[in-house]
């Protein structure tokens, strides 16, 4: 049951995501200054917000976890990091992509671009340090700690821009940034998808997680003789 | 009060022992050494440039000797189930964690301020042109690295990797405040006092080493008992 | 007032249970042997008492407090696998620091008198890296003993030990017994152990299996206690 | 023959382990790239000079990350007093010391041919312009970087410091190596092939893992059996 | 033919000597129990029988060659302090390994016969860090008598295991006797090693106190021995 919702919410974000492209690419005029390259906003931003939202998600769940000791917090705690790097990824390859073609190179060293890169290397850092601890337990209460202080390099990325100068776009979604209504529209309502797509990806991890532990603790009692 | 008493005692053993056998102060030394050297070799330091990088260079090594430094705090206590006999004492975690910090703050000073004639000697460097704001900002980055460093080394110490992953997950959770330090101490070498942009770099210095510490005295607790 | 009360104790590793529902509980100058066969959870239990580990489940009071508290912990001692010594430091300095942390008045006094008590007092200004093993092994002692705690926590501690460590051990622990003290300790070294207890409590694969007096039946056969309550 | 084949066997317990669990690999990555990012703050690499130390803030990356593995190499057989159990087997302790090497050798070159396209990216350099004379020079400073800092691991394996000295010992040791890696890499990476006098710096590499590979073979002996 | 010579062996750590001038031989089919307190050398000696020290003066020759010879290693097994197997890999692929670097012919024959002798070949491709602490043990045995030592060095072998591992070990131990094997055991527990041993050898901080056979005096009242040659 729980499945086919989840194979519902998946059809449901595709067909949304294609819905979206098509009007991006015949509905949407080019940017004035960019171009036909300024549609990869359309993903370049909801990644980025995907991906915070998932950090953000995983402090709740190892808070929890600390309060709680039950490892289901854990497992969300996990599945959201995971999903939030691959939307980090995105957001990072699709700016580089986008820094390409408008600045002609693939990186600059900018507070932005470097924070959220940061960023990204503490959550695999988090994956990395789960890897190195064997004892489930032990496992979810340092990795809670970690997800914890990694989080407080999330405001910094996302505050980089106001706070430093970059080459990166000031905002402009929220302050007083202005932003075509269409285009603004068509960014939300593609980051609807983007968000059901992590939705259901954490489900499904969440699930794997909890198998994981559950045949881990039947091969325990089984290496225990 | 009596807190800060457990915390004293707690440091003060740490600098006992650790001078006692200069043993990381020693090898903290010689490795910041050996990286200002193999730097001299990567980065021809004769050049106008080092003056431009001279910030960045110092702080580098800094965070890396400093490493050591912290990797050797709670692996320290390992060596005979020490930590066990600190934790079931009655003395709180927080006061033990900040007692360890403490300790490393002191001995991380004091290698920075070996440091820092050698790098002016090495690069040719007037780097007591400022000596108090550079004070100020030794001061503070010092808090911060020891601060974050000691949470790491008390979360690490039970690892398998630990001496991997120790520098692994320190130095990105450092890159705020080691990019503080090193945009003040740029100009502060070039003889120029801290003013206007670089304001905001010291109070970033100060927010980070302010959310750190709370944070890590929140923390330690979960840290310490499984 | 209980010594000590395991009121329901789990511990669990991910999902596999290591203690399950412990109870039991200490009078005040009881020693108990804790028994169990490899994996039983004997030092996964201790750490528990000791404040070193926190049960998943259930409750541990030590007179009649948490062990996370100050006086609870003030109140008790702990020998382990490791010595829990400073190698860089000298045996009296090792002592102070204990003391110190254990906020007794006289620190200095404490610390010289649990030397003697040991028969470091000559070399006391020693460090801790050149003594040899027996020696370190005193020290250990000496510094669990420092306090004097009212309830002492033992994890195999005749382990590698020769005959005349243990015999200093055993007395230390006699002594302090008949001052009313309560000791617990797991031990594979049943002889040694059952001489010494008054109580039994036999772990078996993370569940209790036996408490009770420890019988003279127990005494002329020590296996006698695996082949009546543990599985074959 | 018998030789070969002890070597196979402990360089494929020991990729065979590692690539298990991943463990130093991941973690040996990560610190690769934490150390770009931290060399990227230290020097503002946009200007041009990035070009001309693009070499040695390559091989400086490398020489850190590798030390995290070489570290773990003898570290790893501590765990259960493994190597006890592998130098009473009859297998003779070059064969185990040139296993471990080859072992970390392999590991080692992975993490360059990872590295370096990132580097590419990060410091915009096209560094594939000269693939083959690149790869010469991979392959010869690392085989001089696993055998020293192989024979520094086993050294230090049972000192408490491990963590302290092997960077402490190791990095001065492979100045020379890391020098000529440095001096042919930078023209390398901006297109120049190897020629005139950088030819002195590519027989200097290949004379120092000839010497070294010697001398370690010669005093493993000592060093695994004290 | 003696299976072991230990002749004149000292060992200085610096100035200090821990060994002074060993001596005795061991015969084929002999078991010799290694005893003294702590500190009196044991571990050093072994480990020097193993090859895996240099004595500093004197010799030690196993079935008369150097122990640092490829067929003197070939003889031997050592069960040490630690387990000497990799958590990494699995229990077959432990075994495979050391096959290997004992250069067995039928690696993987031999591999499997001693995990279905020692009750693992259920278990056998489950990675060893899953095991529990009893199922490491017996890995660890059948890598040690998995090339079939005629010579085996143990290391105080009975420590922390409970009765079930220590009749498993006993038993091995008793087959390869009989089958001509020849072992040297150093252990605190006397009565364990006592039943086992034909030979007793006891070291005195360092000195040779006592050779010869296993009397029935000694097995009444293991610390005669202590008593007797050692130091009070
Ligand atoms: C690898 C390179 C890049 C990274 C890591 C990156 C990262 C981010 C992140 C994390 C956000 C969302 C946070 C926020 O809403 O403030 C964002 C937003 C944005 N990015 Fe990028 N970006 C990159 C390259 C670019 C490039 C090359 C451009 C265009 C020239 C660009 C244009 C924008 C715009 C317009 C926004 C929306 C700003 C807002 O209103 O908040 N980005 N980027
Ligand atoms: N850190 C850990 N992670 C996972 N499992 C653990 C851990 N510590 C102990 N266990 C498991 O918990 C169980 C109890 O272990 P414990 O060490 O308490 O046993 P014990 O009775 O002390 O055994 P022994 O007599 O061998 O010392 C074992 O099955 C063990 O595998
Ligand atoms: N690595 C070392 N460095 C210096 N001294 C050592 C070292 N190893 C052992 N010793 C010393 O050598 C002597 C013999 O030690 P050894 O470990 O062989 O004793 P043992 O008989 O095995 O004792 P135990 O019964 O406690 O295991 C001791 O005095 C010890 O302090
Ligand atoms: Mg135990
Ligand atoms: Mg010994």
């Amino acid at each position: 049951m729980r499945e086919k919702i989840l194979y519902g919410l998946g059809a449901l974000a595709a067909v949304l995501l294609t819905h979206n492209i098509w009007k991006m690419l015949t509905g949407l005029p080019d940017e004035a200054f960019q171009g036909a390259i300024f549609r990869i906003i359309f993903f370049h931003v909801p990644a980025a917000f995907t991906c915070f939202a998932c950090y953000f998600t995983s402090l709740v769940a190892s808070i929890l976890y600390l309060k709680s000791k039950q490892l289901k917090y854990d497992s969300l705690s996990v599945s959201t990091i995971e999903v939030g790097l691959a939307f980090g990824a995105a957001n990072l390859i699709s700016g580089m992509i986008w820094a390409r073609i408008i600045w002609g190179i693939w990186w600059t060293w900018d507070w932005r671009l470097t924070s959220s890169l940061i960023c990204w290397l503490l959550y695999a850092g988090y994956l990395v340090l789960r890897r190195a601890v064997e004892e489930p337990t032990e496992r979810a209460r340092l990795s809670a700690v970690m997800s914890i202080l990694s989080f407080s390099v999330v405001p910094f990325v996302f505050f980089s821009i106001k706070w430093f100068r970059t080459q990166h776009p000031q905002p402009v979604l929220y302050g007083e940034g202005k932003m075509d209504s269409a285009y603004r529209s068509m960014l939300y309502f593609n980051w609807l998808p983007l968000l059901m797509v992590a939705v259901m990806l954490v489900a499904v991890r969440m699930m794997q997680e909890r198998r994981q532990r559950e045949i881990d603790a039947l091969r325990r009692t089984v290496h225990a003789f | 009060m009596l807190f800060l008493r457990q915390v004293a005692t707690v440091a003060a053993k740490d600098l006992r022992s650790e001078l006692r056998t200069k043993e990381a102060l020693n090898a903290s030394l010689s490795f910041a050494l050996v990286i200002l050297l193999l730097f001299s070799f990567a980065f021809d330091p004769t050049s106008e440039m080092t003056r431009e990088i001279s910030g960045g260079l110092l702080w580098l090594v800094f965070a890396f000797a400093g490493a050591l430094i912290l990797n050797r705090s709670f692996a320290r206590e390992l060596e005979n189930d020490c930590l066990d006999a600190l934790i079931a004492s009655p003395v709180p975690a927080p006061a033990l964690f900040l007692g360890k910090v403490a300790a490393n703050y002191l001995l991380l000073l004091g290698i920075e301020i070996v440091c820092l004639p050698v790098f002016g000697v090495f690069y040719n460097v007037r780097w007591a042109q400022q000596p108090l704001w550079l004070l100020l900002v030794l001061v503070l980055a010092s808090w911060g690295i020891a601060v974050v460093g000691t949470v790491f080394s008390a979360l690490t110490v039970n690892l398998r990797l630990r001496e991997l992953m120790l520098p692994m997950l320190v130095y990105p959770m450092l890159i705020p405040c080691l990019m503080a330090a090193m945009q003040l101490t740029t100009p502060l070498l070039a003889g120029q006092p801290v003013e206007g942009d670089l304001l905001a770099w010291l109070r970033m210095l100060v927010g980070f080493d302010i959310i750190f510490t709370a944070l890590a005295v929140m923390l330690i607790d979960t840290v310490l008992i499984g | 007032m209980r010594a000590l009360a395991v009121e329901g104790v789990w511990k669990f590793y991910g999902d596999y249970p290591a203690l399950r529902d412990i109870r039991f509980d200490v009078e005040p100058g009881e020693c108990v042997a804790l028994l169990g066969r490899n994996g039983a959870g004997k030092t996964t239990l201790l750490r528990i008492l000791a404040g070193l580990s926190r049960a998943s489940k259930g409750q541990v009071k030590v007179f009649e407090k948490d062990t996370l508290d100050r006086a609870a912990r003030g109140a008790m001692g702990m020998i382990g696998h490791g010595i829990g010594i400073y190698d860089e430091l000298s045996a009296l300095e090792n002592l102070r620091l204990f003391a110190g942390l254990y906020g007794l008045e006289h620190a200095d006094r404490a610390a010289m008198e649990w030397l003697e008590r040991t028969g470091l007092d000559r070399v006391k200004d020693g460090l801790v890296r050149e003594f040899s093993r027996g020696m370190r092994q005193r020290l250990a002692v000496a510094r669990a003993f420092l306090h004097r705690p009212k309830l002492m926590l033992l994890d195999e501690p005749f382990t590698a030990l020769d005959d005349r460590a243990i015999t200093l051990l055993q007395g230390l622990l006699k002594e302090s017994l008949s001052e009313g003290s309560t000791v617990v300790m797991s031990t594979h070294q049943l002889r040694e152990a059952l001489e010494l207890a008054t109580n039994v409590v036999l772990i078996n694969r993370g569940k209790l299996a036996h408490t009770g007096e420890r019988t003279q039946e127990m005494l002329n056969d020590p296996t006698y206690l695996y082949r009546t309550y543990g599985e074959s």
